[in-house]
């Protein structure tokens, strides 16, 4: 029964937010706003059950000795609910001092292991036709030229009539227009490819109200 | 040299760790060479990037109207490894802040993630505070939407929709919630600058916003807006490293080739 | 720094009232109408009597302030951490030699110049009185100027004689005697060598003074140096000094000599606005004035120092200018700075050193200003530097009457009208418009603006949107929206449509993922990771589905979690009935999460969902112990996060079911074989599902594909008929 | 913080915290990596609190809206409710989100809610490439050509157009537009990489600014 509720309900909610085609309307912006409201509240549960809960308050009132140092966390925690407080409004940037370095060397090191070292050496191709036939150099070629003209493509200083160091700037300017006609490539296919996955959601969910809905009453 | 080498063996640091580490370590020197190039006064050209041109003018309009600006910092914290780019968007704001306060243009500043709020309210607050005497303009107003990627792109629209936007500056990490803003900005016609470094997002920055940043040029905000030597001389060491990169890759290349 | 309207002594920000002369600071000063004159409370935007636009250039503070300055001026107050004395050297020195033009301007003009050195006095000034004012140094000259603007009309009509009296004691009477002809005197000769020489010799002397500034402080530091030796022991310093910096005395002198006697009102106006009006009030302690004569070499030799070697750097403004920062704008955007036709005046050449200065960023600038037909040196003396640091304002030379009109909504055709940005930072011809502008204009323009201001923002009209490239086109919502619902319903109703069926085409990434789960042993452990939100759901639940129901035949074990809150929520509703199955529940903490999660599972901020997490369930008590990492996501990031925290530390084999809407993002991280298998959504499902030999043969899973397919088609449609239209409104806008 | 000393102080914690969780992607060490640990976790745990404190400004901006009857305020009520219930429900139920009260509103409410929201992206995206794929410029028409190709290149329909299309698409996807998305990723990680030293090294501090 709940479900057949349940189902009618989606449904109802989904034609209301459908209605945001013919304009914005009242019944769109009420669904909107139940959505954001929902999804606030679920995360704070989540805040409160997947962190809160087991991470700090558990911790320490089951054997506050042996999780002493969750101490700190709490008094940052206590520092930064102070912002509260216009008394204690300043004292909060400490916590917010602690998660910005955190974050700068996630920021770092994500970078450097994640992205800079992969992507580098999977550009490392070979281009020599003897391996795997001209085919594969030549892609290989595209690859590595795109993914190099492209990366000079933000060149950021040393351009304006002056090339950088070395480099002539009548190069520079070829080369990274070169790097933006890759960016372009990257683009178009992003966009086609989002296209898709934009139409699924979109057939899933008329495919929602003409399957599931009878199918719930049939139940 | 060895005995550094022996010391990351022993720590048991990978060939590939000990180059990053490397990589991290020149840059450390390059910058400090390059700030005092800077400080020296040492001319450098920056390649023209329009939307920090043109925010200004964005800004006037806001003036003009008297309707908000609005920033968006996107749904990147400070605490993971998107601090980065939020931190571009917060300088970013920053900057629009003290603008949009003097011209006593309203400003809204929007966020997802919970704890760049703080941030985002401290970096406006001191636009506020450092305001110039007897400027009429009302406090920058810092929200917290939603602390989820499409409830926050919801509620955007909902601000872009419903509350007569001059002008909306996108800047920071978007994912694919961002179509929601950006078309809706297109539809309710409102002047945008987008900026992210998602090159999934991108695609869509670039049809939907009227000047784009694109991946890096987020974090020449600093550079651009608000120059200091160690603003324009990271943007030297980045550059250079970029160089570095590509003798990397293309000695690879060649090694691997022959 | 707050200054005193009254008599022009720095105080602390914040003080209420001058510690010289007790004077009310900040509200007690006005802000003068460049075009009617009348004072008007500095709050004020447009004048109270005739409506023209102020410029503020002085309120209080004004120029700390990151709102009132262009973009190339310092948004932020000077940080603590920079060494006082910097700045602070750096800071006095401009206005310093501002002053000095403004002294010379003045001294062959009217004595009242000799009221000049008034400014000065602030130079010297000890640090605690300026300590970490970075921008002290353009507020500074500024100040002055501002300070002097109100009383303008008394400045004129008194003579200079009833000046004398409460003004300068006799003992000015010698400097401004001498003044003008020790210019003269070194007008005569112009040798920049001694100039080079000195300025080195001056730098030397002073290194040891700042450390963290290598080559600029030094300049910086100079004016207050050599000032105080000049004073203090020989009084033949003086005389060295003044030939070093002549080519800029010179150029300083030239200014208003060029002119024919007959002046312009211009130059005359502009006078007005520089002159102190205070000045007779202040009566600095004579040791003071004794230093006035020294000062103008010292502070010309900054300048010549500031030519050679920081250019625009100065004219950075506050920290900028302390740490000697200096840009030049590529030339497309800022044709202010890059004219290179503009030609540099012969005694800038002369000036310029070993290459130091450039002279495309200080040409145009100074050649322009430097011409006396345009209102007056006043505007010149900084804006000529100003400019180059105001993009795309400056044309070179004139003033130029871009009075561009509003393209937007109610103002339309308004030209000029409230443009705030420029009040608020105005830019040399702003003001030059504002004086030139007859006062007739005005009124009605300001009264259309203070009535727009006043309405409320709701009875506004929407305006149009600043006008830009084809993004501002809103497409065709309704014919989009129509032609695509008809494209997505039309198959349920005629299946079978559409040519092609779902026959998909092969996906290697996706074959790829199907032989590795084929690869798996019954009981060995999957890890299967929910980072999408619902609103990608109905894309991914098909294929996660497909991937899914392959696992449980296998008969592996499955651990479920997610790195998005709602993740385990949404793996919660699929059918586990039979699966050997744990929900460890929401990571938080995204890549934080997962980089403990490379420490171990157990330890992990898994919470479980709906029930606490086993210790080591299956047995897994790390992400080592799991034979295969498979992750459902939506978005880049997420399989970022796991190639670049878990992948890093971690030799399990991660392999991904993504939108179709990331898959060219995710790509390079298959390409470069971070991610073992990769399917991207519906049509990846089916490529997965003919790699691990099933295939669908749901009927709905079929029309979904037709649906697709002719939903394609239509988009491509559109593009093309996109492409027709504006190619079409191209052709007839050229024959018309 | 005001004041030299609250600035160094907050500088000196963002940078020994930073280098006690950067030092961990360099060198394997038990301690260091426990130590790594703890600091994450707390940081997850702050982050948790701050959202507690991000709630008190959706309540704050709302009730503003609602106090103010600014247009809209209806809506506002509308969306504190939708959240005050879920809350309420979770807190009183052990299970949380897991409970049926939570995950009854989950699966019928949020659930389609936001994906038909999502939804909406198909119309957003279409309208989009009607504008984004004009030939204005050599670089416009490249993008136009790879668009239609990697389109029709996904669905069984290109492939009765052209056999090799869904080849063509993966070249495509293969070899240039990962070129271009290497390139931005690249850079962007070098970016990401000095906006970090700055914070590290005490230069760029947005906090205290």
């Amino acid at each position: 029964m709940s479900e057949l509720i349940g189902t009618w309900i989606a449904a109802l909610l989904t034609l209301m937010v459908f209605s945001y085609l013919l304009g914005d309307n009242p019944l769109y912006r009420l669904a909107e706003h139940l959505f954001i409201g929902t999804a606030i509240g679920y995360a704070v549960l989540l805040a409160y059950y997947s962190v809160l809960r087991p991470k700090l308050f558990l911790p320490l009132l089951q054997s506050p000795a042996a999780n002493w140092t969750l101490a700190v966390p709490l008094l940052l925690s206590l520092l930064l609910l102070g912002r509260l407080n216009l008394k204690w409004h300043r004292a909060g940037i400490i916590p917010l001092a602690f998660l910005l370095g955190v974050g700068a060397a996630l920021a770092i090191g994500g970078a450097l292991f994640g992205s800079l070292l992969p992507q580098t050496v999977a550009t490392i191709q070979s281009i020599n036709p003897a391996e795997g036939g001209w085919g594969v150099a030549l892609s290989n070629l595209v690859l590595i030229v795109g993914t190099l003209s492209a990366l000079f493509y933000f060149y950021f200083t040393g351009d304006g009539g002056k090339g950088l160091g070395r480099i002539p700037a009548g190069f520079m300017k070829v080369w990274r227009g070169l790097g933006k006609w890759f960016i372009m490539v990257t683009f178009g296919a992003i966009f086609a490819s989002t296209v898709m996955a934009r139409l699924s959601l979109l057939i899933g969910r008329l495919q929602f109200l003409i399957y599931e809905l009878p199918k719930s009453l049939l139940k | 040299m060895d005995s550094l080498i022996d010391l990351l063996r022993n720590s048991g640091t990978s060939e590939q760790q000990a180059l990053m580490l490397v990589l991290l370590l020149v840059t450390l020197p390059l910058l400090a060479l390059f700030t005092m190039q800077q400080r020296a006064g040492k001319p450098v050209a920056l390649r023209p990037i329009q939307a920090f041109h043109r925010v200004r003018e964005f800004i006037g309009r806001g003036a003009e109207t008297g309707r908000p600006i609005h920033v968006s910092l996107g749904t990147g914290g400070i605490a993971d490894a998107s601090t980065a780019e939020s931190l571009a968007g917060v300088t970013f704001m920053g900057h629009i802040a003290g603008q949009s306060i003097a011209s006593g243009a309203p400003l809204i500043v929007t966020v997802s993630d919970p704890t760049l709020l703080p941030l985002a309210q401290e970096t406006a607050l001191h636009a506020w505070e450092s305001r110039q005497y007897g400027c009429d303009a009302a406090e920058p107003e810092v929200r917290l939407v939603a602390p989820e990627p499409v409830a926050y792109a919801a509620g955007v629209m909902d601000t872009l929709l419903g509350e007569h936007v001059a002008a909306n500056v996108m800047v920071g990490k978007f994912g694919h919630e961002y179509l929601l803003m950006g078309e809706t900005g297109i539809r309710t016609r409102t002047p945008q600058i987008a900026g992210g470094i998602d090159p999934q997002t991108l695609a869509f920055i670039q049809a939907t916003a009227d000047e784009v940043l694109i991946g890096e040029e987020i974090f020449a905000s600093g550079a651009y807006l608000n120059p200091k030597p160690t603003h324009i001389a990271s943007l030297r060491v980045q550059d250079w490293l970029r160089v570095l990169v590509t003798v990397v890759i293309l000695v690879g290349v060649i090694l691997r080739s022959v | 720094m707050i200054y005193c309207p009254n008599c022009g002594t720095a105080n602390k920000d914040g003080s209420g009232f001058c510690n010289q002369c007790g004077h009310k600071l900040g509200s007690g000063s006005k802000t003068v109408c460049p075009s009617c004159g009348a004072p008007n409370p500095i709050e004020n935007v447009f004048c109270d009597s005739c409506g023209a636009k102020l410029a503020p250039l002085v309120t209080k503070g004004a120029e700390e302030k990151p709102g009132v300055k262009g973009l190339s001026l310092p948004t932020k107050p000077l940080d603590e951490e920079v060494p006082e004395e910097t700045p602070e050297g750096a800071s006095e020195d401009v206005p310093d030699w501002l002053h000095r033009l403004r002294y010379v301007t003045g001294a062959d003009q009217e004595p009242l110049a000799t009221e000049k050195p008034a400014p000065e006095l602030d130079a010297p000034m000890p640090p605690q009185d300026l300590g970490g004012e970075g921008e002290a140094e353009i507020p500074d000259w500024l100040r002055q100027l501002r300070a002097a603007a109100p009383p303008t009309e008394e400045a004129q009509v008194e003579p200079p004689a009833q000046e004398q009296p409460e003004g300068e004691p006799s003992k000015e009477e010698p400097a401004e005697a001498e003044v003008p002809e020790w210019m003269r005197q070194i007008g005569a000769e112009v040798q920049q060598a001694v100039a080079a020489a000195e300025a080195a010799e001056v730098k030397s002397d002073s290194e040891p003074v700042t450390e963290e500034t290598p080559s600029i402080s030094p300049l910086a530091e100079t004016p207050a140096e050599p000032e105080e030796k000049a004073i203090a022991e020989e009084a033949p310093l003086q005389e060295p000094l003044p030939q070093e910096v002549l080519p800029v005395a010179v150029a300083a002198v030239a200014l208003p000599e060029e002119p024919p006697p007959g002046e312009t009102p211009a130059p005359a106006e502009a006078r007005e606005a520089i002159l102190p009006p205070a000045v007779p009030e202040e009566v600095g302690p004579p040791e003071e004035q004794e230093e006035a004569p020294p000062v103008p070499p010292a502070s010309e030799e900054a300048l010549a120092a500031w030519l050679q070697e920081e250019g625009p750097v100065i004219l950075e403004a506050g920290e900028e200018a302390a740490e000697g920062e200096t840009i030049v704008f590529a030339p497309e955007e800022y044709p202010a700075v890059a004219l290179p036709q503009a030609e540099i005046p012969a005694w800038l050449e002369s000036l310029a050193p070993g290459g130091g200065m450039r002279p495309d960023a200080l040409g145009p600038a100074f050649a322009g200003k430097l011409t006396p037909e345009e209102a007056g040196l006043e505007r010149a003396q900084i804006p000529a530097w100003l400019e180059l640091l105001r993009p795309g304002r400056a044309k070179e030379g004139e003033i130029p009457v871009e009075e561009t009109a509003e393209e937007s909504g109610i103002l339309e055709g308004v030209r000029g009208a409230l443009r705030l940005v420029e009040a608020i930072d105005p830019s040399p011809e702003t003001q030059a418009r504002a004086v030139s502008e007859s006062a007739a204009v005005t009124p009605e323009r300001a009264e259309l603006l203070t009535r727009l201001l006043g309405e409320s923002t709701s009875s506004l009209v929407k305006p149009k949107p600043i006008p830009t490239q084809a993004v501002r086109e809103r497409g065709l919502p309704w014919l989009t929206a129509l032609l695509l619902v008809a494209a997505v319903v039309l198959p349920f109703f005629l299946p079978g449509l559409v040519p092609g069926g779902n026959t998909v085409p092969a996906s290697t990434p996706a074959e790829a993922l199907a032989s590795s789960v084929q690869s798996l042993q019954p009981g060995d452990t999957v890890l299967v990771s929910f980072d999408y939100d619902p609103g990608v759901s109905t894309e991914l639940d098909w294929p996660a589905r497909i991937v899914l129901d392959d696992l449980k035949q296998k008969g592996v074990n499955i651990l479920l979690m997610g790195t998005t809150p709602t993740g385990p929520g949404l793996a919660a509703r699929f059918d586990w009935t039979g699966a050997q199955m744990v929900n460890l529940g929401y990571l938080p903490g995204q890549e934080m999460g997962l980089q403990q999660l490379t420490a171990g599972i157990t330890g992990a901020a898994l919470a479980g969902f709906g029930g606490a997490v086993p210790d080591a369930p299956f047995g897994v008590r790390s992400l080592s112990d799991v034979k295969l990492i498979l992750t459902v996501a939506s978005s880049q990031e997420t399989i970022r996060w796991w190639v670049e925290q878990v992948g890093t530390q971690v030799q399990t084999p991660i392999a991904a079911i993504v939108s179709a809407a990331i898959e060219p993002a995710v790509r390079p991280y298959y390409a470069s074989d971070q991610l073992a298998g990769l399917v991207s959504g519906w049509v990846g499902g089916q490529a997965y599902q003919r790699g691990s030999g099933s295939s669908s043969t749901e009927n709905k899973d079929v029309i979904a594909l037709e649906a697709q397919s002719l939903a394609h088609l239509v988009i491509a449609g559109l593009i093309v008929l996109g492409n027709i239209a504006y190619w079409g409104k191209r052709l007839i806008g050229r024959q018309s | 913080m005001k004041g030299k000393f609250g600035r160094s102080l907050v500088t000196a914690i963002t940078i020994s915290t930073g280098i006690l969780v950067l030092v961990n992607f360099f060198v394997r060490n038990d301690f260091l990596r426990q130590v790594q640990k703890t600091l994450l976790d707390w940081a997850i745990i702050l982050a948790a609190v701050a959202l507690i404190l991000g709630i008190f400004n959706i309540l704050a901006s709302h009730a503003r809206k609602i106090q103010n009857k600014k247009s809209g305020w209806p809506y506002s009520l509308f969306l504190l409710a939708a959240m005050g219930t879920v809350i309420v429900l979770g807190l009183a139920d052990p299970r949380g989100p897991a409970s049926p009260s939570v995950s009854w509103i989950f699966e019928y409410v949020q659930v389609p809610l936001q994906a038909t929201i999502f939804a909406l992206l198909a119309f957003f995206v279409a309208s989009a490439a009607y504008r984004a794929f004009r030939v204005r410029s050599v670089d416009s028409f490249i993008m136009l050509i790879v668009g239609l190709i990697v389109l029709l290149g996904q669905v069984p329909i290109g492939q009765a157009i052209w056999g090799r299309i869904a080849d063509a698409k993966d070249w495509i996807l293969s070899y240039p537009s990962t070129g271009g998305a290497r390139g931005i990723i690249l850079g962007a990680a070098l970016g990401a990489v000095l906006v970090g030293l700055r914070v590290l090294l005490g230069i760029d501090r947005p906090h205290v600014e």
